[in-house]
């Protein structure tokens, strides 16, 4: 197991004491558990926005707390929901009166312990707090309709809805109209991912599945969730077209649509290789005449050493527009206005 | 017979005992369409819930059950450790207060768990779930209580039936975690949730047998 | 051969063009030859800072020009120099009449290339140029002495050159001025680095080099030029630990002194694992009384898809500290002031 | 007899096939100690200054010169076809203005060329590099032509002499370039950029048999 690390047990709160050290005037953390992370400035009146999830998927989730985007973050082992109780820690600290929002990925751990938290700062503490569940996978689960549950999985496409709530938030919208925002965005995001190679989760010291040498799987999951399927490595511009085929049908597209684009690298891939891949986007959304607003090329949604990329687009209106534009500074992401 | 907090602590550590010896089952249950992390949460759970209650001195029932259920949500936040932790935390809502209840009313303590779960979990019967371990063991105990069975033969009568719900678990379709994204492939299998329903009906009849003693 | 490519002699052109696509406002080429990257926007009467090098390590070249850092960037095939011609280019094109301070690694081939281009600047253009090049490696050779060559090659550590000599430029300093700042972190600036797995270089297809499962090799190049020893696996706290002796003793530090620290992934490392690494280098310089004035961890020197890092150390007065506090806004590095 | 630009454009051609024909040779000796690339490039780059020599109707021996220069320059900026680039592009000033030299004046081209390459890469005699290989062949023209041998024997003794010049590298110490990294290991082996001025030679030798004829 070729990993930079120390006793497995003490990676992620190794990891931890590192972003505290490296970041002092960033992030602190409450209640005097490094898992419990929240801004180090705060900004009274505001609503706080919170998420969490398992470690391991860096910058998500801790990495996006920071002005004009989050306000907390618990934090789990490695692929593990953190508990409710260190959300509720996490609740208590950044409620300005204003009430907190939970954005979160859709998965059953986390599902669980986010209400359970929300149950325990209503019951313990009097702070309201509404949830947003991210699901923007297209390819685990039914496209999503009115009434219906979405059983999509959360990936990547939930940076676009922190990054738009944030905004909202730090134009201190309310707790209903930041909700809204989220839940809109949700409504827009759509997600697909191509893994090529695995990763091993320090603890278990083996990889979590075997692909070939000249493997790969479409559709797979950030924690290694079976995908679509699996086949012989194709070239890229290929890869991108079915991955593209599959978003652009789900949440259909007209032309003079406009999108932002995330291009995020699962971890062991090469910034050089995702920026071939956005190429081919590109000219994708060109041939249909949807026009891109912006296009964020990078590591947003990793699984460790993972190797692959998903493509995530958001189909964007002029509040969508003013809400992606609007500046960021967290440790892990920047943003100047634009 | 009374049920009483003392009693309560007992049963915890029975559970956290029966956790322990069946890890490893648990774990290769949970192995084949899950993470196999499910043998570790439920023995580091109930030790800590059973931890808990052990070391404190409250003497009131419901404290003490929803105190336990604080400790496992947070030793265990995966999905079957909160779950546990849900179940035990609606006993305390439930049961604060008082310091006992009759034998007569456990088929309600039961109830109070699997209210707790149901309501976390949002699963329905038939889902594949540790809900369909439970559920079948709590209706055996209201026909067994009803029956005016001794409450030996009520604890024998529902561990035999959380054990065939246990069972009949394969041949569902499983609609939630993990298992739940396999659709059709995943019918072939048992739930391990619902083992772990079966594990605390045996641990429940093995505990009355020795109180009884 | 894993990659997400197409056919392997466009992998340049075709990354480029992703990048054009992506950041369109952001930056422009020149001369019609996409290996010519400028920052889209002017800033008249600013010395233009040029660099420039072979492909492979983003975000390092490229990824440092725009606002506060670089004004161009030649782009080479992998691992190769831009030609000269290509540099001139760029230098044409940056020159606002203030000259124009190129910055780059000490490798053969740039150095030769970067000297014709001058030479070309001069007589073709009559554009002042002045060049600074950087050898912050310490596995790669002797001690820097006054009046000796550096015969060490640059690496991560370059980065500080460019944010310091980026603003100081755009504080329209004078070209001897921005140079001697340039020159100043190139002699306090040291890196040492660790690889765990080769790349691959597209067109070549195969590992420049093999490293068995439990071995990895202290010092080794971005280039995969040979390290300073080749050994078993040991942990992250002992990898630092060995790696800051050296970096430590080069260039002596004192109790009391100020560095800025910068942990590079070299590409398949994930950033987790930077910050177990960052973790134990904050503990040996509290251990040493020395301060840490500013952290930056995640990737800016990279080698694709190798797995590794680098430790680079910047030791900071008051004149270096205001500098790397100044904003940057690149498509790659965004950094607020602070 | 004199060297002409259409000389110049000829002798370009020999030094672009010399190295088409040795690339395999170049790519294994570069192989040893560095990147393999120096087939490639030396057959490319002389191949891109040959080009553009026969494509441009210029006269002026200085300005074809440097133009091949450039051209290779743009096509293969490494290391050996930078300095291959300077040395043509030295030529060209030092030859701008007129058409053709005398063949006595032949050992001043190839200085051109050697002080283009050293001044470009400032290595001295004995780093183990290109110039080992062609310092000794300027020296053995300049012999030959003061003993006031022909023409074809001067070339001869030249190229003998470049490849004596090669074989001797052979025990140097690699001071610049990749293998300049390798300290005491690189005495073992022959530099590949020596070989190139060894190629060069031969290819002048066989120019001037040929015109010659
Ligand atoms: N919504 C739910 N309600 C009740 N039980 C559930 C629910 N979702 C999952 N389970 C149970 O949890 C078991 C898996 O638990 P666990 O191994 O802790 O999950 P994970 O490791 O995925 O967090 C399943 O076998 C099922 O019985
Ligand atoms: N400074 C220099 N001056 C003259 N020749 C040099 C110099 N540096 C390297 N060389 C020659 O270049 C050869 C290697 O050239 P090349 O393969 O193009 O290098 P690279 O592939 O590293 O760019 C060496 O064998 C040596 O003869
Ligand atoms: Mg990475
Ligand atoms: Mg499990
Ligand atoms: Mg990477
Ligand atoms: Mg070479």
């Amino acid at each position: 197991m070729k990993k930079i690390i120390n006793d497995p047990k003490n990676f992620v709160p190794e990891m931890l004491e590192g972003i505290y050290a490296a970041h002092p005037n960033e992030v602190a953390y409450v209640n005097g558990d490094l898992h419990c992370l929240v801004n180090a400035r705060k900004h009274p009146g505001k609503v706080g926005i919170a998420t969490g999830g398992g470690s391991g998927h860096l910058p998500l989730f801790l990495g996006f707390v920071g002005d004009g985007m989050l306000d907390g973050c618990s934090i789990g082992d490695v692929f593990q929901s953190p508990s409710a109780e260190q959300m509720f820690e996490v609740t208590k600290e950044i409620d300005q009166g204003a009430g907190v929002l939970y954005i979160y990925g859709n998965y059953g751990g986390d599902i669980l312990n986010f209400d359970m938290a929300a149950e325990m700062a209503d019951f313990e503490a009097d702070i309201r707090v509404e949830s947003v569940v991210a699901g923007d996978d297209v390819a685990s689960g039914e496209p999503l309709a009115e009434g219906k549950k979405n059983t999509r999985r959360g990936v990547a496409g939930i940076f676009f809805v922190y990054k738009c709530a944030g905004a909202a938030a730090a134009k201190l919208k309310s707790l209903d109209e930041v909700k809204a925002v989220a839940e809109k965005v949700c409504a827009n995001v759509r997600t697909m991912g191509v893994a090529l190679s695995p990763c091993i989760v320090p603890r278990v010291g083996r990889p979590s599945f075997e692909l070939a040498e000249d493997e790969l799987e479409i559709g797979m999951g950030i924690h290694g969730e079976p995908g679509i399927r699996r086949g012989k490595m194709i070239s890229a511009d290929e890869m991108v077209s079915e991955m593209m085929d599959s978003i652009l049908k789900d949440l259909p597209y007209a032309k003079d649509d406009e999108v932002a684009v995330l291009v995020n690298g699962l971890g062991g891939t090469p910034l050089e290789e995702q920026y071939v891949v956005y190429r081919q986007i590109h000219k994708i959304l060109d041939s249909k005449g949807i026009k891109v607003y912006h296009a964020y090329v990078g590591e947003f949604a990793t699984s460790m050493e993972m190797a692959g990329f998903s493509i995530s687009l958001l189909k964007v209106d002029d509040e969508l527009k003013e809400l992606l534009a609007a500046p960021v500074d967290t440790p892990f992401f920047k943003q100047a206005q634009f | 017979m009374m049920f009483t907090t003392a009693d309560l602590k007992n049963l915890l550590q029975v559970w956290a005992e029966m956790m322990g010896k069946n890890a490893d089952f648990l774990i290769d249950l949970d192995g084949i369409v899950g993470d196999s992390d499910l043998g570790l949460t439920m023995s580091d759970g109930f030790r800590s819930a059973a931890d808990n209650a052990a070391g404190s001195d409250e003497a009131d029932l419901g404290k003490t059950a929803y105190g336990a259920g604080k400790a496992m949500s947070n030793a265990v936040p995966s999905t079957m450790g909160t779950l546990m932790a849900s179940g035990l935390m609606a006993i305390g809502k439930k049961f604060k207060g008082i310091e006992s209840i009759e034998d007569s009313e456990l088929p309600e303590f039961f109830q109070a768990y699997f209210d707790g779960v149901q309501s976390r979990g949002k699963a329905e019967l038939g889902d594949k779930t540790f809900l369909d371990g439970l559920a079948p063991a709590i209706e055996a105990m209201r026909s067994s209580i009803a029956a005016g069975e001794p409450i030996t033969e009520t604890a024998v009568k529902a561990a035999a039936a959380a054990h065939e719900g246990f069972l009949a678990t394969k041949g569902m379709l499983a609609k939630h975690g993990r298992a739940g994204g396999r659709g059709e492939q995943s019918r072939d299998i048992l739930d391990p949730g619902a083992a772990v329903a079966d594990l605390l009906l045996q641990g429940f009849k093995s505990f009355i047998e020795t109180k009884g003693k």
